[in-house]
């Protein structure tokens, strides 16, 4: 099924949720509100015809000073049956920063929504677990978001245990000299 | 003056047959990494002494002069026990094992109980260590090497009571004499099952690759021993080379004729005779120490209740129908 | 202060921190060359892959370079190896486990900083990687490439055998299992060599 | 559980991430009961070295190194991966012949990762030789990757548009000659393991996931075929020149450890006959393209058609066409040998990438390994994390 015509489909089915779609070198986005995004992935992968049983990717895009809602979180979706993709976007706004989770439409969206968690801080209703998954679990700040610092020196969000090692280190760095 | 003249006599054999067995082992060691090299397409050692050859001895004074961690949480005393006692065991089997005719510490007449017996003990070494590391993975290790060698312990034994049998002697040397009676010289063809029993025991027992479990790299890093360091580690380390080496003697006494070269063999090429009897001993020897070495080459690692199936399901029952059938034969002719 | 037999005896400053008894000299030179041979024949390194270096450590390892022949073998536990290669990028997460391991290591002890990450970051100045392992641990051997070749972490291995034999064995001593350097001379603190748990 | 005063305790065992077989720094927390695993909870980061947020500080040319470094066992296929995304978004038609040459060399990246592959699967399982032997073969394919790369790990081989440097007769021969010898050695290493009673023992059976638990926990490449299921990138979606090249996708049955690793064993034949198909067909012609990214390019914004997005709006928002316009996105993913390795990148007006996201395979198959390991014994984990194939690198990114 061409992407056309599954925005068609997806549009009949919820009117209200669709923004707006954009398809470039034949991919296909469709952007949607947040507050069905769960309705509208189950439609996308129990609906015969369309059948995306395969979730690709799931990550978030910020969109600080360029946008409101800031947040996108972004579906990647694949039908193995019909060898059909599709993106689905859900914008989610910086206040209230929190979607509905879906691993129980796909297990492996377990890992996906932490990843998502960890970088973004974006929470995932109805996750069953939904902890920092690639920084430590007492990390500050969200490092995927525009207002993180990218270079290693981090100065006061810099982790304790981290700050406490260089600390220790010192002793030989002295005794060394 | 003759207990004197006895006690005396024997701490100088123990202590020569005692530095002859530290180089066998040292040298082992080296052999091991050799030949695994050589079957694994490498050279192994070649840059410390000409051809590695002093290699083993660097690694003893490296590990001599390394610092002996014991770690805070351990049960000291048990943590330090523990691998005196897996050394103590493994060295005191020597003292019954001929390697030529008389040339043994102690000819005792329950030698070959002796030999199973002292081996148990060295089970506890590595319990005791693997409990007193306060390291789960060491605890881990311990545990199944408990269960591995009470279970292999049993085939082993097991095994043997086919060659007593037919030797109709715990005693070692009686072993040795009694097959050179027979044309072929050795338990190795009548008791072949018993063998291929012995054999897989014998490297469960020495925690050896097939049966590598409890000290398993990959799967529990170092087992039992994985909290050890320096010369303490190199004690675990001297046990089970020394094990190997105990075991080899064992099967070699048992099944292969010991220091005896098969009668047959000796008929067609009589310059055999002039062979003495150690280095027959030893070529036996060195032949198991280098099946241990080819199958840790070759083999992948058992898992645990595939390890435990094969020694209750197929081993055992196969050496109680050795026994059987040895003790029916024997009744007959 | 190091004292080799005990403190009644007289002893001699011979270099700043390390004492003496005069006669001793004869006997601590000996040992000193044997227990130096010793260590920089036998160095095994703590297998500990981190990133794209471990591979080439493991190509180092494996038949076409071969460390067995300089009787360099990998050991999986901290306790019984003699050298850190710290290879591949660091990330803040694991720091913490990397000086709890170095901590578990019994002295004399080396590290070996492999590839540019582990030297300096290399190129990756992000917030999740430590800037040079140095930051946190104290590193004998520096190994640059990104990744370094198997000959480069050859030659580096080589670099620290001749810092070991060109350094006193007391520096970082033990004698069967003694440690005789003193508390504050120690590169980590003393209890928390102690106190360490394998987790 | 309490009985008369005795306190039964699981034993919980951490594994890694200093760990022989965990490959790299993965840290597994097990709970035990006695050998048998009660909940397995692995734990991930200790190598994230913030590739994506790295990337986003670095223009697009300065990008393609990082990609290097994502997954390290087959890093021409992440540079494969991430030009095959920019020239997606640029709409840059790639030369014929740096098809098949990249084509050509992810292939090679492919057997120099499965050899990596087997050979620590092999050595958790327990059978050291055939490290010793998959690592030979693999250092003469790392010295071919160093005749036309001048690197052996970390390549930066492909560029956008095409390749960075031609491949000679010379290398040609050498990567034929060793093609022709390679079946045998996949023989060899089978004689080693696959017909060893005890691997058989150790892999049958173990780790088993259904087709549809394989597609719902999202497993690409081997991982998933090893449970039957047919979706290879390559077949799909095709790039660069695997339509052009004739090449079976093995598939597996029963999902266990067993035939995810006939699966990548039935690989290795596949890409050695990619590989001498792309020798074969090799045309002549240009490497790279016209409009290829160049390093020599000053820091300017991506040329992108504008023209070339189509959108609908369903609200009233006059912003929304002005953003649309501004951020183009673009999904390529390529058949990394872990799996399904995808670029999503966001470009905006500069010179750099607005988002990069690495859709890692390894970091989906590292969630899948508690469905695999409970219940099972101590020793399956090994065989497990084996037969998944993880790189704790792409894992982390």
């Amino acid at each position: 099924m061409n992407p056309a015509e599954i925005v068609k489909k997806i549009r009949e089915r919820f009117p209200k949720e669709v923004l707006w779609f954009v398809c470039f070198r034949d991919e296909c986005s469709i952007v949607v509100t947040k507050e069905k995004i769960k309705e509208i992935l189950r439609y996308l992968k129990n609906t015969p015809g369309l059948e995306f049983d395969y979730l690709v990717d799931l990550t978030a895009v910020d969109y600080l000073g360029f946008r409101e809602p800031r947040f996108d979180v972004v579906y990647h979706l694949m039908s193995i049956k019909h060898r059909h993709r599709i993106r689905v976007k859900a914008q989610v706004p910086e206040h209230g920063c929190c979607i509905d989770s879906v691993t129980d439409l796909w297990a492996t969206a377990n890992w996906f929504e932490r990843e998502c968690f960890d970088m973004f801080g974006i929470h995932f209703k109805g996750h069953p677990d939904l902890r920092r998954i690639l920084m430590p679990e007492d990390w500050k700040g969200f490092p995927l978001r525009k207002d993180y610092p990218v270079k290693s020196d981090l100065g006061d969000k810099e982790w304790e245990t981290y700050k406490e090692l260089k600390e220790s280190a010192k002793a030989w760095k002295e005794n060394a000299e | 003056m003759d207990t004197l003249y006895i006690i005396a006599i024997t701490i100088i054999k123990t202590a020569v047959y005692f530095g002859i067995l530290m180089l066998h082992v040292a040298y082992a060691t080296y052999a091991e990494r050799k030949i695994i090299g050589h079957i694994q397409l490498r050279l192994g050692p070649m840059v410390v002494g000409p051809h590695g050859i002093l290699q083993p001895i660097a690694d003893v004074v490296k590990l001599l002069f390394k610092e002996d961690i014991v770690p805070a949480k351990v049960d000291k005393t048990i943590f330090k026990i523990a691998p005196i006692i897996s050394l103590t065991a493994a060295l005191s089997t020597f003292a019954v094992i001929p390697v030529n005719k008389n040339w043994v510490i102690a000819d005792i007449n329950v030698g070959l109980l002796y030999v199973i017996g002292i081996a148990g003990i060295g089970t506890y070494g590595i319990i005791f260590s693997g409990w007193a590391s306060n390291s789960k993975y060491a605890f881990l290790g311990g545990l199944r090497s408990a269960a591995q060698m009470v279970s292999y312990e049993v085939a082993l034994g097991l095994s043997l009571v086919g060659v007593i049998l037919m030797a109709e002697s715990f005693n070692l040397t009686e072993i040795v004499n009694k097959q050179t009676e027979y044309w072929y010289g050795m338990f190795l063809f009548p008791q072949i099952i018993a063998y291929f029993v012995f054999v897989v025991a014998m490297l469960a027992e020495t925690n050896r690759l097939p049966f590598d479990l409890p000290e398993a790299e990959t799967e529990l890093v170092a087992g039992y021993f994985v909290e050890y360091s320096g010369i303490r580690f190199s004690l675990f380390y001297l046990a089970e080379y020394l094990a190997m080496f105990s075991m080899s003697a064992l099967a070699t006494i048992c099944f292969w004729g010991g220091w005896t070269a098969p009668p047959i063999l000796i008929k067609a090429f009589p310059i055999l005779e002039f062979v003495p009897g150690f280095v027959w001993f030893l070529i036996k020897v060195y032949f198991h120490i280098f099946l241990f070495f080819w199958l840790r080459g070759t083999l992948p690692r058992y898992r645990y209740d595939q390890l435990m199936a094969i020694g209750w399901k197929v081993l055992i029952p196969l050496a109680l129908v050795n026994i059987v059938v040895t003790s029916i034969v024997k009744y007959y002719y | 202060m190091i004292y080799v037999i005990d403190k009644t005896t007289e002893v001699v400053e011979i270099e700043e921190g390390f004492k003496v008894i005069p006669a001793a000299n004869t006997i601590i030179t000996t040992i000193n060359k044997i227990a130096s041979w010793g260590r920089r024949s036998s160095l095994w390194p703590l297998t500990f892959g981190l990133a794209c270096c471990a591979i080439e450590m493991m190509a180092t390892a494996a038949s076409h370079y071969d460390l067995d022949r300089f009787g360099i073998i990998m050991r999986a536990t901290p306790r019984q190896s003699d050298v850190m290669i710290i290879a591949g990028t660091v990330a803040k997460k694991m720091a913490p486990v990397l000086v709890n391991l170095y901590h578990q290591m019994p002295e004399p002890r080396y590290v070996i900083a492999m590839g540019s990450c582990a030297c300096s970051g290399g190129v990756f100045n992000t917030y999740s990687t430590v800037q040079g392992v140095d930051e946190i641990l104290p590193v004998d051997v520096y190994i640059p490439g990104c990744p370094p070749r198997p000959e480069a972490l050859i030659e580096g291995l080589l670099k620290l055998q001749e810092k070991i034999k060109n350094e006193p064995y007391l520096k970082r001593g033990c004698i069967s299992g003694v440690c005789l350097i003193d508390k504050s001379q120690r590169r980590c603190s003393y209890e928390s060599c102690r106190n360490s748990e394998k987790d | 559980m309490q009985n008369k005063g005795i306190t039964i305790k699981e034993l919980t065992v951490n594994m890694g991430p200093q760990h022989p077989a965990t490959h790299g720094v993965l840290r597994l927390v097990l709970e035990l009961e006695g050998e048998i695993i009660k909940k397995c909870i692995p734990h991930i980061g200790y190598l994230h070295r913030g590739i994506e947020k790295l990337s986003e500080d670095l223009t697009y040319v300065q990008s393609l190194p990082l990609t290097d470094r994502v997954d390290y066992l087959s890093s021409m296929v992440n540079n494969e991966g991430f030009c095959v995304a920019i020239e997606k978004l640029m709409g840059i038609e790639v030369p014929e012949r740096a098809k098949f040459i990249r084509t050509m060399m992810a292939e090679m990246a492919r057997i120099c990762s499965h050899l990596v592959w087997i050979a620590t699967h092999a050595l958790d399982i327990g059978a050291m030789t055939v490290f010793l032997y998959a690592m030979r073969d693999r250092e003469e394919l790392l010295e071919m990757f160093e005749m036309v790369t001048g690197a052996r790990l970390t390549v930066s081989y492909p560029r956008v548009g095409g390749v960075r440097c031609d491949v000679n007769n010379r290398f040609l021969d050498k990567l034929y000659n060793f093609i022709e010898k390679f079946p045998k050695k996949v023989e060899e290493y089978e004689t080693l393991i696959d017909r060893n009673r005890v691997w058989l023992k150790r892999t049958k059976g173990v780790g088993v996931i259904t087709a549809q638990e394989a597609i719902n926990w999202g497993l690409t490449g081997p991982t998933l075929r090893g449970s039957g299921v047919y979706y290879d990138v390559r077949k799909f979606f095709p790039y660069d020149a695997y339509d052009k090249v004739d090449f079976e996708v093995p598939v597996g049955k029963n999902g266990d450890v067993y035939d995810r690793y006939r699966c990548r064993m039935l690989e290795f034949r596949q890409s050695a006959r990619i590989i001498k198909q792309c020798i074969e067909k090799l045309p002549e012609g240009p490497i790279l393209a016209d409009n290829a990214l160049r390093i020599r390019m000053p820091e300017s914004p991506l040329k992108i058609d504008k023209k070339d997005i189509i959108f609908e709006i369903y609200i009233e928002d006059k912003q929304i066409q002005e953003f649309i316009q501004k951020f183009t996105e673009v999904y390529a993913s390529v058949e990394a040998p872990r799996g399904e390795l995808g670029f999503y990148i966001i470009c905006d007006d500069s010179s750099k990438p607005y988002r990069m996201r690495v859709r890692a395979p390894s970091f989906v198959h590292a969630g899948v390994l508690p469905k695999l390991c409970e219940g099972s014994l101590v020793a399956d984990v090994i065989a497990n994390i084996g037969s998944i194939d993880i790189v704790l690198g792409e894992c982390d990114r």
